[in-house]
Formats: C-alpha cells, structure tokens, sequence
C-alpha cells in the first residue's frame, strides 16, 4: 500500500540519460526535457546559461566556503567580531555573496547554547556559504519536527545536549539566511586556517552536529 | 495560506534520514529543473514570493508524495502560464506557438553578475520607522490569509520577544501578490518552547522566527 | 499527536465535489474492508480511540494520496499486529501460522445486538462534577501531545462560551494509549470565528467544538 | 505529475470482481481479500457477519431514518420538543438506535441560524439516522475548509446565506452525533409524514443544504 507514484529510486545518476542500455526515462525526467525544449524554443533560456548556472552550484559554491568563515572566525578575533556584528560584510570579506545570501546573520555556539537553522515553510539556505541544501533538509520531517522537538532531532544526528545547555532553532521564515559558528574543537592548537578548515562540516554550520576533534 | 507547506510542529513524518555522501543532485532532470528556474526567474516577470506562492499551490497529496525540484518545477510551470511567458496550449502540448517578445535569454555571460547581484529583499530601513526595539514583548496576529505569508501556522498568536530589528525588507504578502514593495521592518522574535507547544516542550527551547512588523502587535 | 488528519482550517485543498446519487461503496474491496473493521473491532480488542489512533500513523504523503476505506485498512492491519491477534510474518505473508487462542468470531446471528448495542464512550455524569457549565467562558489549553487527542490544532489556546455540558464520557487521550477508561465531563464550546481565524473569519460565522474538560481552563 | 499510485478510477463495480473479463484486480483489491482469507483462517471472523454488516449500512440503514425522523418533528411538536430536549431517546421512539448514533443532538436550522456538521479529525457521522458518509463528507476539502469558510462551503452546494444568518459549525471532534432538523419547505401543508421524509435529503440534514419546497 505505500508505493508512491513517483520513483525515489536511488539509481546510478547515468540511469537517467537516454542511450540504448539506459532505464526508461521517467514521467518527470521527460517532463523536464520537454519543457527546457519549449522554453528554448521560445527563446526564453539559453542551454549553455543553463549548463553555467548547475555548474557553479554543482562544483564552485558549496560548503568548503562556509568551513573558511568559520576557521577565519577560529583564528582571527578581529574578524568573530565582525562576523557576529555584521555577517553579511564579514562574510564578503572572503568573496562569498550573493542569492539567498544577501543577508546573512552568523550565530556563534557556545557551551551553553546550541543554535540550529530550519525552514519550516520551504527550504530556506544560505547558498553562498554553504551551496545548495541536503535532501534531508528539505523534508517533511525535519521541516516539521525541529521546531517542536529540537533536541530529538539532534539526537538523531548523534548530538545529545545535556538538560542545561539551552537550544535556539531559527526558522528562516524571511530573508536572512543563517549560518552556525559551531565551537572549535580541542586539539586543533596551532593549526592553519586551511588545516582548520578541512574539520568544518555543512552539518556543523547547519547546527545539526558538533566539529569533531581531530583523530589522533 | 495555511497550505501543507506549512509544516513546522507535525507529528508523524517519522525519523530525519541523511544520506552519506550526498550529491548536490540525484538526477540530470534536477539540475534542469534547478537551472531553468534561476534562468526564467531572471527574466524578472515574477518575484521570489511570487515563486514560493506558486510551490504552495501544489496540492496537498502531491506535495508531500514529491521531492523538492518537483515542487519546484511545478511552480515553474505554474507561473510561466500564470505571467503569461507560456500559454496554457504550449504547456500542454510542449509545443512553441511563436516566440516570445520584448524578453531576451539570460546568456553565459550574463549569469555571474546575475547570481552575484545583490539587489534583494532589503529595502532602506529609512523608509519606515520601526514600531519595536529589541527587548520588547510581542504578540503575533492570529491570521489565516488566503494569500501567501511567513507566519507559520505554529507561531500565530503566541507572545514573544524581539530578539533584534533586522531592518526593513519587502514584506512578502503584498509582494506575493501584487508585486508591490511595501518596507516593513522584520524582527527575529524569540519565542520560549511552552509559549508555542505547551507543556509538551522543553523549557530551555527557544525558537526565533523572523516576523514582518505587520504580523505584530505589542503584548503586555 | 499533530498529524495530517487534522485538517481544519487548512487552505489549498480545493473544492468539494460531491457525486451525484452516489453509492454507498464504490467497491466491492471497500465492502469487505469495512465489515472486517467492524467484526474484528467487535472482538473487543481495542477500543474507538485506538482505531483512530491507528490510522493517525499513516504517513501523511499516503493519507492524503488514499481514500477513507484505505485508511481503515491500514489502521486494522495496523492493530491486528499491535494487538495480537494476528503476528507481522502472517501479516507480510498474509497466511496463517496459527488459528487464534481464545476468541471466537462473530456470528451472523451476534451481528444485530453488536449494532443495536448502546454501550459506548458515555459513563455516569456522577462519576466527575462538572467544573464548567453553560455561559462560562473557557480556554482550551494549548496542547500537542504525541498522543491521541481530539482537540484540533486550529482551537488550542482559544477562547469560547460554553454551549452546553453533553454529561461524563470516557476520555480519549488516555483511552488510546492504555484503555483506561478516564471520566471526563465533554462541552460544547462556541467559539466566534475571529477569534479562531482572525480578521478573514466572518463576523457571524461559530465553531462548536466538542472538548473534554483536561482540554478546558476558565477563561477572565 | 499528478496521478496518485492508488487508482480512484469511477470504473464500474464489476470490474472489481474476479473473472476471465474482468480488468486485473488492484493491489488493494488484493491486499482486502487477502487479510480476509487471513482472518477466516485464523478463525477471527466468519465471512456470513461480513455479509450481514454490509448488508446492514448498504440497503437497511441510511438517510430515509433520518428522514423520518425531521417529517415527524414537523408534523409533531411534541415530539419535536422532545428531539430538541433529548435528541437520543427520541430518535430511538423510531427505532433507531446503536452505532454511531449513541449520543445524538438535533440542532435545528431556523430563517437566521444555519447550522453545519462536519469532522475535522476522522469522519464522525451519526449511522443510525443518516447511513454511512459520502465521499465528500470524508474528503480533505471538506473537512478543512468547512470550519474556516462554511459559507463558501455552502455556497458550492448551493446555498448562498444572507449576511445576518448566523452560520454554527459543528465539529463532532468527540462522541455525540450530530443531526441537522432543517427548515420545513413551503407548500408542505398538509402533506402526510412519508410524503413529507420523501422532500428531507440527507445533504439538509448535514446542513449543507436546503429541503427545497415541492415542484408544481
């Protein structure tokens, strides 16, 4: 009985593409082809912009610029301050601007509060600093569940906060788009920005779990 | 619109499931539908809420029964009928009727600038004086437009304080609708967990959520 | 529990659409499926609030995507495993492993008194005084357990009149989770439009919504 | 895009039987046969009280009850103040009574009050007087939009209130059932009960719909 129409299949991506040993295409894939081919047609895109667009969001734009503000943020107390006071400019310094990043507000971790981001009515995502948002982070359970059961939600992602540290979700319900400064983690002394980093996950800057400690 | 988009406070969904390794897309069609929304989207006929407006209309079934870049796509279909690029015939049949006027493609060479643009929302915080100050206690309004809004269902008519001003932006109602960018300050109001879910939530959860100040009323 | 069967107030889902002369099934699956609720029910191995607890489980995408007799199948399957009576390996092979212990069903000849049987969700009014009565103004608490309740999303933390006091009936809540049969005095309460929806509500427009007294504090 | 996975096709019924020209039987029609098969043999229920309790709620219990029910409150005022007062012990003067229908409450319509009954929740319906719900009656447009806009609800079945009607909502969110006593049509004068049961549609007693008077 619980059989969706559309196929959530986790095929090989070269299933999707035409060719005599491929899969058949799906409803949605041809659906999509043959819209791209109309709007061509009618000369209101351009493929090649097309091919740009995915290409820089694919492979240019993506967390490794988030992971740079946070190891920034790590190592230069001039810039944690100006980060904090005005995200958007400190965020800049480093090139990163742009859609949905336009205005930015960077909350810091501490060991007492724990900050987490959500969009509960779309998907709402800080794209210059950390690309284009996960699945799970555009579906329904965690749109629906980290505003009301924050901390079963983190535990889920293996972060279990003790009953004193106070949780802050932020539901990105307007234009600002949020990023995490997550603590630095003990046993990275006297590492390099770039060393630093490599430690920073999406996950991290998303609130969704802690940088690890480097392993010995 | 209290549409099933608005899903923050729900039962029943089930765990959070990441994948490892996950790609930034699963399928060619996705990046598609990713690309060909930002490419007609440039072409400036509609406005980001305009966009979201669209995606809520999915009906309820369907949205959940779909992945994101199908929520997507079905918006954009939408509106390019809707704003008049697209007729509903060439729609259906995926066929050209004649090509379209007075719009040109958004070319290679015009897409840095596009997605480095920095027009957006914000508008001068000149254009209206705020009515709160961080610190100040608030009650959202308890509305249920039929129309697009960012007031989740969950935070209406519950008291909160202003945690800060973020300045003045479009406020997205009146900008869903008609397109015009009326300034309204928006404040991340911080609300404490048994203010919104009871006696059910944690004491020592918070959630902020950004609201436009016509969502707001002082509470005492 | 705040699941997708609580859809007052919901916008987006089009209009209704009623069918003309319509017959009392569509299917002859639909038949079966309903009396094998009925005469499985009838066994006494849950109650009324445990099948609606069983089929608010249902992930929302396929609630929505299903049709009433659809949900009912899935509560019962759902029930029959929880409850015992039939095991989850004859569920997913659908053959028996064993005939039931110690139950009987129910006979062709059972069937009237099982139907005409006035037993139901109603105890002694002497069982609680009533802390409210017709005239007082209420408000329901704001409620979201992960429970069964019965208080809709769209009327917690609400203000209303009540309408009239129905008597002593067993509460859901606690009957879902342990059969426990809780008496709890159950109020009409009307609630004025705006104060549920706000400015878009009519003016003469009122919900009576049916609440258990733990749903209920007074109201200044 | 938009077809579900479970066919809700108006094909008629005799494609739901098995049979050399039949169309194939859907997964659900499958999935019910075979949990019944399931439970005979186990020995959980006997496939003659399936037969009687449909029998029962498809040709014996239904709207014509609840017909006779509001005929007989028209006619008689006694008994119409004691529906009023006591709605269960007078609608079971009718002999009905029992599932669904164990706790009643009549609720009657006049010229400035029109009352509407709905579940928001499930599809509460008071068996014993009306039968088992429409279609529509358990759909999600109507159970959602119903108690946020009765009156466009009601203006799709036809009724159009006047601004100084006062439209009650009834959410059956608990277990009383309720029963709508809708207003006595003109040009009923006279008229025997049974003439009178044959003009009361169970849309009217719902409350989504008017008895309209008798044609000429």
């Amino acid at each position: 009985m619980s059989e969706h129409h559309h196929d959530h299949d986790h095929d090989h991506e070269h299933d999707d593409r035409p060719g005599p040993h491929g899969a058949p295409l799906s409803d949605v894939q041809l659906r999509v082809r043959a819209l791209e081919s109309l709007l061509v047609d009618k000369g209101l895109v351009d493929p090649k912009a097309l091919d740009t667009l995915i290409d820089t969001y694919e492979t240019k734009v993506g967390p490794r610029n988030g992971a740079r503000v946070v190891a920034k943020a790590w190592l230069d107390p001039a810039f944690k301050q100006r980060l904090l006071a005005d995200s958007t400019a400190a965020i800049a310094e480093l090139g990163y601007i742009g859609r949905q990043g336009e205005d930015m507000v960077v909350l810091e971790n501490t060991p007492k509060v724990h900050n987490v981001v959500v969009c509960t009515l779309c998907s709402c995502y800080p794209w210059p600093v950390l690309g284009l948002p996960p699945v799970w982070y555009k579906s329904g359970p965690y749109r629906a569940r980290t505003v009301i059961d924050p901390r079963g939600v983190l535990r889920e992602f293996g972060v279990d906060l003790a009953d004193d540290v106070e949780v802050r979700v932020w539901d990105s319900t307007a234009e600002l788009r949020y990023l995490v400064l997550p603590e630095r983690p003990v046993g990275t002394e006297g590492m390099t920005e770039e060393q630093l980093a490599d430690f920073v996950t999406r996950d991290s800057m998303i609130g969704v779990a802690r940088v690890n400690p480097p392993r010995r | 619109m209290n549409g099933i988009h608005d899903l923050g406070g729900m039962h029943g969904f089930g765990p959070v499931d990441p994948e490892p390794n996950e790609p930034v897309f699963h399928h060619e069609w996705e990046r598609r539908a990713f690309a060909l929304n930002l490419a007609t989207g440039f072409l400036g006929r509609w406005n980001i809420d305009m966009g979201r407006y669209a995606r809520e209309h999915m009906p309820p079934a369907e949205y959940l029964a779909t992945t994101y870049y199908e929520h997507w796509l079905y918006g954009l279909e939408r509106l390019l009928v809707e704003k008049g690029l697209v007729t509903a015939n060439e729609l259906a049949t995926m066929r050209q009727n004649g090509r379209a006027q007075g719009l040109r493609a958004i070319a290679v060479e015009d897409v840095p600038m596009m997605l480095r643009n920095r027009r957006a929302a914000r508008m001068g915080d000149r254009l209206a004086p705020p009515r709160f100050k961080a610190g100040d206690r608030v009650r959202t309004k308890n509305l249920h437009p039929t129309g697009h809004t960012r007031l989740p269902r969950y935070a209406r008519d519950k008291i909160g304080v202003v945690d800060r001003d973020h300045g003045v932006f479009i406020l997205p109602d009146e900008h869903a609708k008609s397109g015009t960018k009326v300034p309204a300050h928006c404040y991340a109001v911080r609300f404490e967990g048994p203010e919104l879910w009871g006696p059910h939530a944690g004491p020592r959860d918070a959630v902020y959520v950004d609201c436009f100040e016509p969502y707001l009323e002082p509470a005492p």
